[in-house]
């Protein structure tokens, strides 16, 4: 059957024939689009199967942890291309964002042999490696024998692959050479502005070029438009809301979160004369423009509020201002996506990431074919097809970005994705100081920072009294 | 209370009025919610006009959630059918157990007795977390985590302990002459456990038996962090609505709506026990 | 046969002796009668019997067999509360048909058995009511039918009638004897009421303070008091108790009373000089001529009717009050001045520092057959 | 000699002696919740080590260390601080508001039955669901509850985001959920009250306040110690609703024992403090649960001595 077509589905598997010609070639063959994906899913099977022996794990079985998240719904809708790939059976554990990391830890500190790969973020790895519940899969991507010739693992964006690999010293830097690949990324967030173009026209004002004119422009929105707030930002007493828009502003400004001494101690730097101003500049843009309930503000009210209109901007994951311009949001349609450079003086803007990788449990039963497992789900197949048919933005491989099909998409619903993702691309990584004590600093930052948004301590005091407490934790953790 | 004066009248009225207010507004929102969607729920002011949609329960019942970013797959039902197994036999296995022990320190005063029934109190103010989490190691040995009987068992924690000091005090209500009567009359103590003690200590023992129901109903922690997906309860797998496109409050309305039906619908059967047999007059008089 | 023999039972609450070192024992058939004030471990006694608490030493032998290990269930013993102890779950007829199925008797045994023993008893018109729909004098009797059903050999009685009113309790008195006595068992009958004892006992057993003070007839009770205490409790109006300091001469011993010789006749000579208490019980006090010989001159202060009795309060020239009791409708005084004639004879003697009655030689042989 | 024609039933079969009877009773249930001392006796021991997931070769016994360093940490002693605090503060309120519902329905008629049912209602929500609701409900824009505070006036109420209101706003959440809890047992205890002294009570027209506080209230207090007991344990360990509804925050508002030792665990693995601190909630709970009890039986002991 469809020899024809199968011939032209594998010229552009082989890379022989780019993805627009590869449609064209199919609709002038008469192919509908859903038949062309089924035939599309048959033949790269078999594109994948014939330079690598995908079998040798035939019969086994593997057990996932996942995060309840477009991701995992990504890879689920394409979970029996692998088993059909490699007749390998795959079961999986779905649970709720907000618990979620809280099941894998309990997992994994039992030693609970359940599960042989779950889902993670980078810093977790730096609890999770150290803690000795990961593997470092430097080895298996090393290894020709057990990752196939088309894995590619150099199409990996580097700075995001780097955030991903430490090499368990605190303060270490990311990607070192002697760094352990204890994740690999799967899509990744950069913190920018998702703006309401609407409210923005309506206002007659600008994207914000940098934190004064942020919050300035939140000032006027929020003035100008009744019942709306100016931007939305996390404000949780949690990492969570550290680590989006706040610290990438941070980080434009050079600021620090820990400083490495030579001699590999650590210490805090929160309470640099800079990090003082940047924090003044942020508590202010809160008070005036935050939501009126800042501090119990997670991922979910700040994307909530996006899409429902009841604010004007958000700076924060810009995927998640992604999902909010579709679906039955109101505002739907309506968001646009800049980057955003706080600092005035930088040429470019420095966003701090979050990266959703996947790792594989030191508990696994059988680590290579979980390893089959981990590059299929990481492979460049998956990830065109979670990119283009599912929602699995940013995509972390070079060649995803290059694709047409996947810029189309972008462009025609999500005005200024692309561009705010190539303007900061370069500049995106992780902006923290790997080191086993990330949550207990983050999370005193946080509650620092709730303090200051809601005057109970001024800045500059209450970041010496951050920094002394958690120079005093470093120090009995041994660190500092 | 016959005499009560018109004023007086008045005065509980209001007073009644306001605590049923206070008590069920949230309930009605929430029962408003669960008919609307989150475009008509994230409203600013907050309304009551918009069309009823059945969306959110066709969503929990087919297990088809739509987002912004798709179509989930959610167990919901699933959920809802691990919390009534789990409750149910949790509850079972307690009364088993707790009944007979709470009739014990309340008929006998043996040696050790006030020990070993404060010991067992003491596990339900044992905090959770102190115990849970070497349990899962511990689990782990076992082969119990993420078992039924696993669950059940660290549910005794919150069913066994509440049960036993409740039935214990309408136990210790019943006039020790009434069994001694059945026993003199040629009855053994089983006997006379069963046919005088059991249905005179009976709505008491319905009433500890659905409040344990209710508090191993609304447990999160445990089931949290013992159960895998598959024998989730309804109140871990109820924040799978907590997307990352979204909280779907219509879905988490409607979610309570059906978590509290069972529960409720027991309370309403039960209704006799809880408040009208639940005081002792009858035994007493 | 159904004797019971309590030896040397004791029972302590939080080392405080209920019942101390107690030994009795009761015959076959017969219907002993527990009398005393609350508190003196009545009660506690006949639950000690029925099994439902355990000594903390003795033995409890019912019809030769030593029961003090074993369950209440299999002694055999019927027994009735003070406070009823109704199933109040279950009605009339289920709570008295509960000993006969024990029994495994059949359906139609057992409707028998209720039937004949509430109709005994009248309360076969109620049996389909619950405790809660019962008057109190048909929750008593049903609990007495629930006992009776059985046919238990050995009946315990706590006071049954102590909850009912004074009508009924009056009917039952008659009725109770004839009853018990058409049961045949061995009745072990606790009461606070010297007339239901007096009226019901074979024997009575008085306690206090967890002993037994006193065992016998009723008779023996009502005429040879073993103390001050049991004197007192028994009879009505009381008794009269006057502190004397019997003296001697050669007519022999005799105390004064306002001046007046009463010559005790039957009393040892060992009494003379000591402080003694005299009891009179009022019904052996008698109105008489003031010139009469041993008249001692009284004034009435009040006279009260009792049933068929007629009661003075009198008044002696040293203030001493005096209770006289006569039969209904004979004469006398009813104020002012009077005399009256006490009859030394039947006067008894207590020790005034120990309370117990001093033994005339006449009385002791009478006393010491108990249980023959 | 009728009597003789009763046929004793001989003791046959299996037999339970009389004094093991109560320990066969009981001892299953103890079994099986004994289990649970072993993990108890690990976090002893976890407790006294310097034990950090993420730092496995560090670990180590530093024997008093972790609890030696509550006495200058101010975020222990804030911990505490909140606690009773909150503990205290739901109970009272809870106990008051209980109570005073219980009496509106003393009274037993259909209707009140009804409304006693219809009040667990909150009681039946999960408390971890019934705070998202709750923040749904005080959320500044979507908010009903904050919509009507700003219709009296409060339009800048901050409910649970601002560290002034924060306590209230759980206390008020707690309240919701659990009050229900008390007044069911409350009435429960109300209903079986015996009729007589207050019936007499009222032939000899004695005041109501002084019928309250001196039968009703003393006649009432083992049911108001047994629900205040386990509510007070309860709420002393609360986790639910202020994790779901503010993580702690803001600032340390709100971080009280069983929420900062989640987090101790959960996200910093320091597993060693995170168990220190668990063993003084213990601690205190064991300590408050020994006196409620030695009350509670010295008052059943007097009830039943009186009866």
């Amino acid at each position: 059957m469809h020899e024809k077509e199968k011939d032209l589905i594998g010229a552009f598997l082989r890379g022989q024939v780019d993805r627009r010609a590869l449609l064209k070639g199919l609709g002038a063959l008469g192919m509908t689009a859903g038949s062309a994906g089924t035939l599309f899913n048959m033949m790269s099977t078999q594109a994948l199967a014939a330079d690598f022996d995908w079998k040798a794990h035939s019969g086994k079985s593997l057990k996932l942890l996942l995060n309840k998240h477009p991701y995992a719904d990504a890879m689920i809708a394409n979970l029996q291309t692998f088993k059909d790939l490699t007749g390998i059976n795959v079961t999986y554990d779905v649970f709720p964002e907000d618990v979620y990391f809280d099941k894998v830890t309990a997992a994994l500190s039992s030693g609970s042999s359940e599960y042989d790969a779950f889902m993670t973020g980078a810093y977790m790895t730096w609890t999770y490696g150290p803690a000795g519940w990961i593997t470092d899969l430097k080895e298996w991507i090393n290894d020709p024998a057990k990752t196939n010739p088309n894995y590619a693992w150099d199409d990996f964006l580097p700075g995001v692959k780097n955030s991903c690999a430490w090499n368990g010293r605190p303060g270490g830097e990311l990607g070192s050479d002697d760094a352990k690949q204890w994740c690999i990324p799967w899509a990744f967030e950069q913190n920018n502005i998702t703006y309401n173009r609407e409210m923005f026209d309506k206002a007659g004002v600008g994207v914000p070029k940098n934190i004064d004119d942020m919050i300035s422009v939140a000032a006027k929105l929020q003035k100008d438009i009744s019942g709306i707030y100016g931007i939305g930002l996390r404000g949780s007493r949690s990492w969570a809301t550290i680590h989006p828009g706040f610290l990438s502003g941070y980080a434009n400004f050079n600021e620090k979160d820990l400083a490495v001494s030579a001699d590999g101690k650590l210490s805090a730097a929160m309470n640099t004369a800079g990090s003082k101003a940047y924090h003044s500049k942020f508590v202010q843009l809160i008070q005036e423009s935050g939501p009126k309930d800042w501090s119990t503000y997670t991922w979910y009210q700040v994307g909530t509020d996006l899409g429902a209109g009841a604010s004007a901007m958000i700076f924060d994951a810009d995927c998640l201002g992604y999902f909010m311009n579709g679906g039955d949001n109101k505002m739907a349609g309506k968001l646009s996506y800049a980057a955003f450079a706080a600092n005035p003086e930088a040429t470019a803007s420095t966003p701090n990431i979050w990266i959703w990788s996947l790792a594989m449990s030191n508990f696994s039963k059988d680590k290579d074919a979980t390893w089959y497992f981990l590059q299929w789900a990481s492979g460049p197949e998956h990830a065109l097809f979670g990119a283009t048919k599912m929602d699995f933005v940013d995509p972390v491989r070079q060649s995803i970005w290059k694709d047409e099909v996947f810029r189309n998409k972008l462009n025609t619903s999500y005005p200024g994705f692309v561009e705010m993702f190539d303007a900061s691309a370069a500049g995106a990584s992780i902006k923290f100081t790997p080191q086993p004590l990330f949550f207990d600093v983050t999370t005193e930052w946080a509650a620092t920072l709730q303090k200051m948004v809601a005057k109970e301590v001024p800045v500059d005091e209450g970041l010496d009294q951050l920094a002394e407490s958690i120079n005093r934790q470093l120090k009995e953790a041994g660190l500092g | 209370m016959e005499s009560t004066s018109t004023p007086e009248r008045i005065l509980r009225g209001i007073a009644l009025t306001l605590v049923i207010l206070f008590f069920m507004f949230p309930i009605f929102w929430i029962f408003m919610m669960s008919f609307q969607t989150n475009e008509t729920i994230l409203q600013i002011p907050p309304s009551l006009s918009f069309t009823p949609t059945l969306s959110n329960y066709m969503a929990l019942i087919t297990g088809k959630l739509t987002t912004a970013a798709g179509t989930l797959d959610i167990a919901f039902m699933g959920n809802l059918g691990n919390s009534v197994f789990l409750s149910t036999a949790s509850v079972a296995v307690s009364l088993l157990l707790g009944v007979p022990a709470a009739y014990a320190f309340a008929r006998h005063k043996f040696r050790g007795s006030e020990d070993i029934a404060f010991t067992l109190l003491s596990f339900r103010f044992a905090p959770p977390l102190l115990v849970l989490l070497p349990l899962t190691q511990y689990f782990q040995w076992l082969g119990l985590s993420d078992t039924y009987i696993g669950l059940i068992w660290v549910y005794q924690l919150i069913c066994l302990p509440l049960i036993l000091w409740i039935v214990r005090g309408y136990f210790e209500d019943i006039s020790a002459d009434v069994e001694y009567a059945y026993r003199i009359a040629g009855h053994s103590w089983f006997a006379t456990f069963r046919k005088i003690a059991l249905p005179l200590a009976g709505p008491g023992i319905a009433a500890a038996g659905l409040l344990a129901f209710i508090f191993a109903w609304n447990n999160f922690v445990f089931a949290l962090v013992l159960a895998s997906a598959s024998k989730q309860p309804v109140t871990v797998g109820a924040l799978a609505f907590v997307t990352s496109s979204g909280i779907q409050y219509g879905q988490i309305a409607a979610a309570i709506v059906l978590s509290i039906a069972p529960t409720l619908a027991l309370a309403l059967y039960a209704q006799r026990y809880l408040v009208e047999g639940l005081s002792l007059g009858a035994v007493k008089g | 046969m159904t004797t019971l023999q309590l030896q040397n039972i004791t029972k302590r609450y939080k080392s405080q002796a209920v019942l101390d070192d107690l030994t009795l024992d009761v015959a076959d058939g017969e219907t002993l009668v527990l009398f005393g004030p609350s508190g003196a471990g009545k009660t506690v006694l006949l639950r000690l019997i029925a099994g439902v608490i355990e000594p903390d030493a003795g033995k409890i032998v019912i019809g030769g067999e030593d029961m003090t290990e074993v369950d209440a269930e299999h002694r055999g013993i019927g027994m009735a509360f003070q406070n009823f102890a109704l199933f109040p779950h279950m009605n009339a007829f289920d709570n008295i048909a509960s000993p006969l199925e024990a029994n495994r008797s059949s359906a139609a045994g057992i409707r028998e058995g209720v039937e004949k023993v509430a109709k005994l008893l009248k309360i076969d018109h109620v049996l389909s009511h619950r405790p809660k729909a019962l008057s109190n004098g048909q929750k008593q009797r049903t609990a007495l039918a629930r006992a009776l059903a059985g046919s238990p050999p050995v009946l315990l009685l706590d006071d049954p009638l102590r909850n009912v009113d004074a009508k009924l309790r009056f009917e039952m008195r008659l009725e109770l004897p004839r009853l018990l006595a058409k049961q045949g068992a061995t009745v072990i009958y606790v009461t606070q009421d010297y007339k239901e004892a007096m009226a019901l006992g074979d024997r009575i057993a008085v306690m206090s303070q967890g002993r037994i003070r006193q065992i016998g007839t009723p008779e023996d009770i009502y005429n040879t008091p073993a103390d001050i205490d049991i004197a007192r409790l028994f009879g009505d109006p009381t008794i009269n108790l006057l502190t004397v300091i019997p003296k001697k001469d050669a007519s022999g011993v005799y105390v004064e009373l306002s001046n007046v010789r009463v010559p005790l006749p039957s009393m040892p000579e060992s009494v003379v000089g000591k402080e003694c208490v005299l009891g009179l019980r009022p019904e052996t006090i008698v109105f008489t001529e003031p010139s009469a010989q041993g008249a001692i001159p009284v004034t009435v202060e009040a006279e009260t009717p009792l049933n068929e009795k007629t009661v003075t309060l009198l008044l002696t020239a040293r203030g001493r009050e005096i209770l006289l009791s006569r039969p209904a409708g004979t004469p006398g005084p009813s104020s002012g001045p009077a005399a009256i004639a006490v009859n030394g004879a039947a006067a008894f003697l207590f020790d005034k520092e120990s309370g117990a009655r001093i033994a005339t030689p006449a009385t002791t042989t009478n006393r010491n057959g108990e249980a023959a | 000699m009728a009597s003789v024609t009763t046929a004793r039933k001989a003791p046959s079969g299996f037999r339970i002696s009389k004094k093991a009877l109560p320990y066969v009773l009981s001892l299953p249930a103890l079994l099986v919740c004994i289990g649970i001392l072993i993990p108890f006796f690990t976090a002893v021991i976890n407790s006294f080590q310097r034990y950090r997931l993420s730092q496995p070769w560090a670990r180590q016994f530093n024997w008093g260390e972790n609890y030696l360093n509550f006495f200058t940490d101010p975020s222990f002693w804030n911990t505490l601080r909140v606690s009773l605090t909150y503990a205290g503060l739901t109970v009272v309120l809870e106990l008051l508001l209980g109570l005073g519902i219980a009496l509106l329905l003393q009274k037993r008629s259909a209707f009140n039955n009804f409304v006693s049912i219809m009040l667990l209602m909150p009681l039946m929500i999960a408390p971890a669901l019934a705070a998202l609701m709750w923040k749904l409900m005080t959320n500044p824009g979507f908010g009903i509850l904050s919509y009507f505070a700003s219709l009296v006036g409060l339009d800048n109420f901050r409910w649970a985001s601002s560290p002034d209101t924060a306590l209230l706003t759980v206390v008020l959440v707690d309240i919701w959920v659990y009050t229900p809890f008390i007044m069911i047992l409350l009435l429960a205890g109300l209903r079986s009250l015996p009729t007589q002294p207050f019936e007499a009570a009222a032939l000899d027209g004695v005041p109501r306040t002084f019928v309250f506080f001196r039968i009703t209230l003393p006649m009432l207090t083992p049911y108001i110690l047994t629900a205040t007991l386990f509510r007070l344990l309860d709420s002393i360990q609360q986790f639910d609703i202020i994790y779901a509804m503010t993580q702690g925050g803001p600032g340390d508002t709100l971080t009280v024992f069983q929420v900062e030792a989640y987090l101790n665990f959960f996200q910093s693995t320091n597993v060693g403090r995170s168990a220190a601190l668990l063993i003084i909630l213990w601690a205190i709970t064991y300590l408050l649960s020994n006196i409620f009890i030695k009350n509670w039986l010295r008052l059943r002991e007097r009830a039943r001595g009186e009866a």
